[in-house]
This record gives C-alpha cells, structure tokens and sequence, in this order.
C-alpha cells in the first residue's frame, strides 16, 4: 500500500547513509521547514477558494470562473495581486509593531502544524502531549490581534482586537474542555495513541452522546477560537469596517488572511483528530472483511476527507448566520458552553471510569 | 374635530390668532411672541393633542419669512397649519424642539438653510451644510452661487 | 451606568462612523461617542449628497421637477413621484382616470415590496448575514424587469406625469406580475427560516433600539419605525389616495417597539402589499392613463400639501404656488430625516453592534435624507 | 424547572439553527437556482425591453431624412439643458423660408433618461433607444449631434 510514511523512511535512511547524522537532521529539518511552507501555500489557495465557491454556491452565484479551469486559478491571481500591492505601513503607527504582528500571526500557525498526523506514520513531530501542546500554542494568535490592532493605531483596529482578546481567551476554555473529554476516555495526550485508540470506532460513534456534545461544543469554540463567523467580531465588517486589520494592505494582509485559513485548517484537523479518527479509516467493532476493505483507502485521502468535510462545516455556518453581538458572544460562553463542557466531562469521565464507551 | 369646533377652541387659546382661509386645513396666523405659549397648550390641552409635528419649513417672501408648522394629532387626527410672519433682516423665533423632538432636526435646517435663529434651541448647529459655512443662507431667494448653480 | 448618557467626558471613545463605512449604505456621518463598547451619543453630520433638490425644483416646471424626486429616496422613487403628482394635480384640480389610479397603486406596492426587498437584504448583511442580501436581489429583480418593461427603467422609471402614468402597461404586465407573486410566496417562508426564526437574528434585534409610542410621535417617525411601536401613521389607511379605499388591507402594527418590532413590520407589510396588488392585478378598469391637460401648467396661487406613504413612512410635499409655472418655494418632509433624529434617542447605552440592527430597522437612505 | 427550561432553551436554539443550514444546504446543493448572468458573454441573448430608456435617437429612413422641424419643444421640456436645438433657414423650391434644424445637439453626459423629451415632441421625431454601454474615453463624445450629416426633414411633416 502507498503511503506517506515509506516515502519518508526512505529519504530519512538515505540522508543517514550519506551524511554524518547531525548534518541529516539538520537537512530533514530544511526539507520539512520548505514543505511547511509549502502546505501553507497550497493550503491558502486551496481554502481560498473553496470558501469563495461554497459562499457563491450558497448565495445563488457562479463565484469565479474566469481565471483558469472553472476559476480555479483565481485565487492564485488574487495572491499576486496582494504580493505587487503596497504594503503601507500607517505615519502614526507603531513601526516595529505593526511590521511583527502578522509574522506572529504566521508563526503560531506554522507552530501548530508541528503534532500534526497527516498519515500512519506522517508527522513532524510525535511529542507525547501534542494535544495540550496544541491549545497552548494556539492561544498565542490571540497576542498577533492584539499587536495588530495596538499598533495599527486606529480606534477600529483596537475594539477589534480587544473584542478578539475577550473572545479568545473565553472560548480556550470550552475548546479544552471538549478537548478533555477525549483525553479521558483514551487516557493519553498523545496524538498518535488517540488515533490509535480510535481503530475499532470513532471517538463520535463510540463514545455515545456525551461525545457528541463534546464535539459541537468543540466546533463552536474553534469558530469563535478562529475568529470565523458567526464569531467574527475582531473583523465586524458592518461594525469595525475590518476590525484589528483595517489598516493592513498588501502582503502583511495576506500574511493575517492566511493566518487565519491556516489557522482552520488546523482546528478542523484537530477536531478530524480527536473525533473523527485522523488518518484511521472507518472501522466498526469487528466486522473484519468491511474494515479491510476500509483499509485500502490510504490514511492521508481519509485525514484530509474529514479535515475538509469540518472546514466546509465551518464555512457553512459563515454563510449562514448572523454575528453574535459581544455580550451575547460571552454570555454564550459562559452561560452554555462552559456550563455544558463541564457537565460532560463530569458523564464523560464517569463513562470512562465505568467503562460504558464501546 | 370639525374646522369649526377646532376654530373655535383655538380661538378660545389665542383669541389674537387670525385665520386664513381657503386652505385644505385650518391655518392659524401667530405673533411670533405668542408661539412659545400656544405651542405648549396646542400640544398639552387635552382637548386639541397635537403631538405630531409633522412638517416643519420656513417661506422666503423676500420681504419677511414664514415659519411653517403643520400639526397633527395621533388622538383625533385632525391637523392644523400655524404660520408665523418673522422679520427677514433679524430673523429670530423661539424653538419648540422641546415640546416636538423632531423640531430639534427640522429647526437646525431651517437655521442654515434660511438664517432663522432659534431661541433657546438646545444645540443649534449646521446640519447639513459643510462646516464653517459662511454668507448667504442657500435657499433664500437672493443666494446665488456662480460657481456651482447653473442656469439654464 | 455610572457616567451620564449623552455627555462626552475625558477618556471616551470618540469614533466616526461613515461618511465611509460598510454599514451607513451611503454617505452617512455618524459621530459616536463610546464607553467601552456601549454607546454614550451619537450625532449625525449630515449633507454629503446634498444637492438642495428644493432650490433645484423652484426653477423647473411643474411636469419637469417631478423627475428629481426620484433622486431623493431612489429605492421608493415612484412613490416620491407619485407624491409630486399627487401635488400638482390638487393644485390643478386634474381628474386622474381611474385606469390610471390603479395603474398608480400598483406601482406603488411593487416599489414597496422591492424596497422591503433589499432591506431585508441589507439589514441582514449589517448584522453579518451575507447570504440573504443575494436571495433578497432575486425576487427584487423580477420587479425591477416588470419595472424596466413597463416605465423604461429599473431604478428612477419617472413613470408619472401629472394627470396620469407616461404609458399604458406593457401587455407582458398582469402575467409578469402574477409570475413574481407565485415566485414571492413560494420564497418568502425561506426568509423566516434563513433569517426571522434565527436565535441568534433574534437575539440580536429583540429589546434593541426600543423606541416608545410617545417618542416615536415626538420625534415625528412615520411609517414601519413608527408602527413598529404601536403608532398607527400608515397614510394609505389615514387619508386614503388614489384606490386605497377600494382595496382591502391590514394597517400593520406591532406593540414591542424594538428592532425585531419594526422589522416584523417590513416583513408583514410585504405581504399586505402582495395582497393589494393580488386584488388589483385582475381588475384594472379599461379606459386611458393619462387625463387630458394642458400643455402648460400653472398652479392657482396657494399653498398645497400632499401626504402619501413611501416605503419608509410619511412623505409630504408642500408646495406654495405664485401662480407661475414653477413652483415659488417646495419642501419636501422626507421621512428618513425625522427617522434620523430618533436615532440618538434609540441608541444611548447599546452596545456599538446594536447600532447597526438600529440603522438597518430605520431603513435609511441618505439621499432621501439629505435631499 | 429552570434545568428544564435551560435543555429547552439549548435545544431550541440549535434548532432554529440547524432550519438556516437546511436552507443554505439546498442552495449549496442545487446549482439550477443560481442566478448570475455572465454580463459581457450574454451580449447576443440579452435583449432589453422596447421601451427601455437608454439614450435620445432621431430615427433617419433610408433616404437619409428624419422627422424633426426644429420647433425645439424637446429642448424646453428637458429639465437639465440636456437638448440644444440649432436652427437655420431652408430655401423650399417654392422660394419660400423655412425652418429647419441645422442640428440638434444632445449631450448625453447631462441627460436622465426622463422621457419627457420624446413625449414632448409633436412629430415623433426623436425616441429612446435601448442602447446602454455608454462609457466612452473622452467626456466630448458624449456630445452627440442626433441628425445625420447632410439629412432633411421628410416630406410632409409639419
């Protein structure tokens, strides 16, 4: 069977024959650093995209069409636009500032890819509390908002990020609590063992309903975590005209744009992670012949299958709700979710404890 | 309430008002320095209840200008016009933005729009015009601006 | 709140909204005065599109300065035009045929529902719902194509002429409009699922913006902002014109006052509207559209007030006649200005995103409020 | 209860919620309701109805002549000064003087497409034609002389 993790055995015992081990390490590290990077890129277009034709789609339109097959180029166009853009730095602006929060805003993304399972096998690095390492790096974008809208020095810019700075901080919260409940019941914060837990049955299917509530509780945390609609009040354009980025052009907008696509990208492979399995086909209990047959789908076509199913679930509730205002948006966090995450945890550990989970 | 009947209570108010006719409502004629009294009872007596100020404008006539209330009433619906005569050269008027919001907005276009000076208004400012608005008020019948009117 | 409403003191926020801005839909200037994110005054500058339409119509005839009003408030543009005509042929004391009143109505109400159309649309694009603007633009654009095949424009049809319409209805007309009312009432239960029954659309817009009856007769709103709080002002039912007293129609009302109230109202009075022009669409009377006047119209000296019910409320047209061709002084009550002024009063102490489901239930429009 | 009341509220809400998302799902689904017209590629189908009013024309017949005696009603109906009528004096065959138009300058930059021009004038000399890309380079070209070059008035029309 193809898979990911042959091919990078490969060039790992390649370099080690080659070259002295340090000098391998330190090129595997250049190749995965490009390839990152890379991803990024790739990921950007690709979601880009997706988002403009599943918005268009929805709202009765074509969405573009004109740039390439289908308007499949397009985004790429708009990327090159944004490149040759002036990047304006504004007079009353914190230079320095200004300048760093959108690498920041990249930087917390690139870090979060670092756990990540692609595939069996396929994963920069396999540290034992990738779970906990995820939602506290994570937590770090919220300080990229608030340099951008400080430093924009613009009144909108500053709500905006201030707004960002309540909403995220309340929602890393439900976030890991929901986080939690798969924790407990696989009893590893490992992301590898989490995936592995989940070979005979998805964490949504086997742990009844207490899982299920953990995942929408999950969903809508990392909506609001991502600053997407109907949680998007750092960018409120009807309200802040842009939020903590009004002032951004050019390339440092893109780097914030793609921050935040980056951004879902990896809370939607997460949630793919921690519910629904990774890279691990769907299996049920012991229906040997069907889970063989599950088995020759490659792990990464279903990693990136559920990863996207949760991104165009994620675009779908942008596309059709209306924001939240920010009283509501904290209230909905403390006065539900947080409530809701708590008591689950509570069904959730006893399930564990007791052993009713399949 | 009929014209009549409502001819008669306002004549019981003011019995200075002078009335005009051939108009489709009844269109009292007021002494600017009665206003601010007949405007309070026309709103708060009970049997006449204009609480709904509904048109409030100014009339060059080049030789004075006419305040323009048009009042009507949500209770008895019936409506009633006040004019007031107010000289042209110190054109001066007391507000009735506290008795009918919606004066607070209509008097400040009026202000620019024709100079009148509202007593007491709470915050009489330009509306509509650019700040810092100098000369001649645009819609009297003596403004002229060369660059930007055009004649046909 | 410790600090007085409506003051500004050291360390407020102090922020403009507009003249550019995504939510003013035009050129609105809002300076608002902010504590946190609750809002302490807001006063609007107004005159960016300030084009003194009542100085223009001084100097143009009494069949040319009905075209103007069209520019005032463009989403209602053949009402603003039937108001003028309305004034004109008071004055003149025309005799509109009958096929040409009904002909008028018509118009009205499928300006109306457009209009209520892209409200909808926008308002839920403020609150950050941006598919219903799209779906809102569809139905609106089966009116604007009956529009366009009957008047000859799709946005300022300058359809009315004192004395009548400019043109008979095009042939197409009674199947077009049944075809867009079969298409209306099949679409508009969507709208309750996409937007009004919403948690979310309804937490946003119940108890915002609460305006009482007493202040929103004070401060002189008119049409769905007034009815919205229990007020009846609905021209068509007060002082009927044209064949309002023929047809059949509910004055909507709704008693809560808040933004979710007015916007209840926009969402019936749609209906009501469909429902008038269902009764009418079948029963136009034969004869001509346009009375027979003269070539030259001059109003008798005098004064002359018409009041007709536009899609935003109450808009009067006073018009002082010197007995010349043109009119000696006009004056438009738009009533988008009085809206306006309730404004200030509806948002002290909301929160700054609550200010926009307030401009969206006021349905502005700036050109009808600076004329 | 209160705990009864907050499940009902919570299940309330996703409820309404998940109504929206049926609703833009159909849509997401069902491509045949989309709307979009492709404007410049639908150039040949898209037909505007007869009385859309685009811009003023003076219809001119195969020999070159047009309906219009230059008695400039057009001209003092138009509210913006949009219609300049230039006359000049024709020698009939007769030897008489008569009216005729030299040109009539229309300068589209200023017109409103009110109609009240066309149904002004006595001998149907100009319409409205369904013309609507009027974007031009220059602001001059928008000053059109709406008689043909050498054209007359046709026979009969008074």
């Amino acid at each position: 069977m193809w898979s990911f993790s042959k091919i990078a055995n490969l060039i790992h015992e390649w370099l080690n024959q080659t070259f002295n081990p340090t000098l391998a390490t330190i090129i595997e590290m250049v190749i995965v650093g490009i390839a990152v990077i890379g991803l990024f890129a790739v990921l950007g277009l690709v979601l880009v995209i997706m988002e403009r034709k599943v918005s268009a789609w929805i709202q009765i339109r074509l969405g573009p069409n004109r740039v390439g097959p289908k308007g499949m180029l397009q985004s790429l166009a708009d990327t090159l636009k944004l490149l040759v853009k002036e990047a304006m730095t504004p007079s009353g602006s914190d230079k320095f500032l200004f300048n760093l929060a959108p690498y920041i805003a990249m930087m917390v993304a690139m870090l979060l890819m670092a756990p990540i399972a692609f595939a069996s096998n396929f994963q920069m690095w396999d540290l034992n509390i990738g779970v906990l390492y995820v939602s506290a790096v994570s937590s770090i974008s919220v300080i990229s908002i608030l340099i951008a809208g400080w430093a924009s020095n613009n009144k909108y810019s500053l709500m905006g990020a201030m707004r960002s700075g309540a909403q995220i901080v309340s929602y890393e919260l439900s976030a890991g609590l929901s986080i939690l409940a798969v924790v407990v019941l696989t009893g590893s914060l490992n992301i590898n063992d989490i995936i592995q837990s989940q070979a005979n049955g998805w964490w949504i299917f086997k742990g009844h309903i207490p899982a299920i509530i953990a995942f929408i509780v999950f969903i809508t945390a990392v909506t609001a975590e991502t600053n997407r609609a109907p949680f998007d009040l750092a960018e409120a354009e009807s309200e802040l005209t842009a939020g903590f980025h009004t002032e951004y052009s050019g390339m440092k907008f893109a780097l914030f744009f793609l921050a935040e696509y980056v951004n879902v990208f990896i809370v939607c492979a997460i949630g793919a992670t921690l519910f629904l399995g990774g890279w691990m086909p769907f299996h049920v209990g012991n229906w040997q012949g069907f889970n063989h047959v599950m088995d020759y789908i490659p792990g990464s076509v279903w990693f990136f299958g559920k990863t996207f199913f949760l991104i165009f679930v994620i675009m779908w509730f942008r596309w059709t709700f209306p924001r939240l205002r920010i009283d509501q948006l904290l209230n909905l966090e403390w006065k539900y979710l947080l409530p809701i995450s708590m008591f689950n945890i509570l069904l959730v550990t006893a399930m564990a404890i007791l052993g009713w989970h399949f | 309430m009929e014209l009549e009947e409502l001819k008669t209570n306002i004549t019981e108010l003011l019995p200075a008002a002078a009335f005009e006719e051939g108009g489709e409502w009844l269109t009292v004629h007021v002494e600017p320095s009665a206003w601010a009294v007949f405007a309070s009872q026309l709103r708060h007596t009970d049997s006449l209840f204009f609480d709904y100020l509904f048109c409030l404008t100014c009339v060059d006539w080049k030789t004075h200008l006419t305040m323009v209330y048009h009042l009507s009433s949500v209770k008895y619906r019936h409506n009633m016009v006040v004019k007031i005569k107010i000289d042209r050269n110190k054109p001066e008027i007391e507000t009735v933005s506290n008795i009918w919001r919606t004066a607070e907005f209509h008097e400040r276009e009026v202000y620019e729009m024709f100079g009148v000076q509202f007593i007491n208004h709470p915050d009489l400012r330009l509306l509509i015009l650019p700040d810092g608005w100098e000369g001649k008020k645009p819609l009297l019948k003596d403004f002229d601006d060369p660059v930007n009117m055009i004649k046909l | 709140m410790v600090e007085e409403l409506g003051t500004t003191t050291e360390g407020d926020l102090i922020i403009n909204v507009g003249p550019q801005h995504p939510a003013t839909h035009g050129v609105l200037h809002l300076v608002i005065t902010l504590n946190g994110e609750t809002i302490k005054k807001v006063e609007p500058h107004l005159g960016y599109i300030h084009r003194s339409i009542e100085k223009m119509c001084e100097s143009l005839t009494y069949r040319q300065f009905i075209y103007v009003t069209s520019r005032m408030d463009y989403l209602s543009a053949h009402i603003n035009n039937h108001a003028c005509a309305l004034c004109v042929e008071k004055g003149m004391q025309i005799e509109v045929p009958e096929r040409a009143q009904v002909i008028r109505v018509l118009m009205d109400e499928l300006t109306r529902i457009a209009s209520h159309e892209l409200w909808w649309g926008a308002m839920a694009m403020d609150l950050g719902a941006f598919t219903p603007f799209f779906h809102a633009f569809r139905e609106r654009e089966t009116i604007n194509d009956i529009m366009e095949e009957t008047c000859g424009a799709r946005l300022t049809m300058n359809y009315m002429v004192p004395g009548g319409v400019m043109a008979d209805l095009h042939p197409d007309f009674q199947k077009r409009v049944k075809a867009f009312i079969s298409l209306y009432r099949s679409k508009i239960k969507e709208y309750d699922e996409m937007l009004t029954g919403n948690i979310i659309f309804q937490n946003r817009m119940k108890g915002v913006g609460y305006l009482s009856p007493e202040d929103a007769i004070s401060y002189g709103c008119s049409g769905p902002a007034a009815r919205g709080s229990g007020v009846s002002c609905d021209i068509r039912k007060l002082y009927p014109y044209e064949v309002y007293n023929k047809v059949q129609f509910e004055e909507v009302l709704e008693t809560a006052g808040d933004s979710f109230a007015r916007y209840m109202v926009r969402i019936r009075e749609m209906n009501q509207s469909v429902s008038i022009i269902e009764q009418l669409i079948d029963n136009i009377p034969e004869g001509d559209y346009q009375a027979k006047t003269k070539a030259v119209l001059k109003l008798p000296k005098g004064e002359f007030y018409t009041r007709v019910e536009t899609a935003r409320g109450e808009l009067g047209v006073y018009i002082v006649s010197e007995g010349a061709t043109t009119p000696y002084r006009i004056k438009f009550r738009s009533p988008g200005f009085s809206n306006l002024s309730a404004l200030d009063h509806m948002a002290r102490g909301s929160k700054l995103g609550d200010l926009v489901a307030m401009m969206g239930t006021l349905d502005l429009v700036i050109p009808d409020i600076d004329r | 209860m209160f705990l009864v009341k907050y499940i009902k509220e919570v299940f309330g809400a996703i409820k309404s919620l998940l109504v929206g998302m049926r609703r833009t799902l159909y849509y997401f689904t069902h491509h045949k309701e989309i709307i979009t017209q492709q404007y410049p590629d639908n150039r040949e189908t898209l037909k505007l109805p007869d009385r859309f009013k685009g811009e003023v024309v003076m219809p001119h017949d195969a020999n070159n002549e047009h309906r219009c005696t230059g008695c400039t009603a057009c001209e003092l109906a138009c509210p913006n000064g949009t219609i300049k009528v230039v006359t000049k004096f024709d020698i009939t065959p007769e030897g008489k003087k008569k009216k005729a138009i030299d040109k009539l300058v229309y300068h589209l930059e200023l017109c409103t497409m009110c109609n009240l021009c066309v149904i002004a004038c006595p001998s149907d000399a100009i319409v409205m034609d369904q013309t609507f890309e009027h974007s031009v380079f220059n602001r001059a070209e928008l000053t059109k002389v709406l008689n043909k070059p050498g054209s007359k008035i046709m026979d009969g029309v008074e």
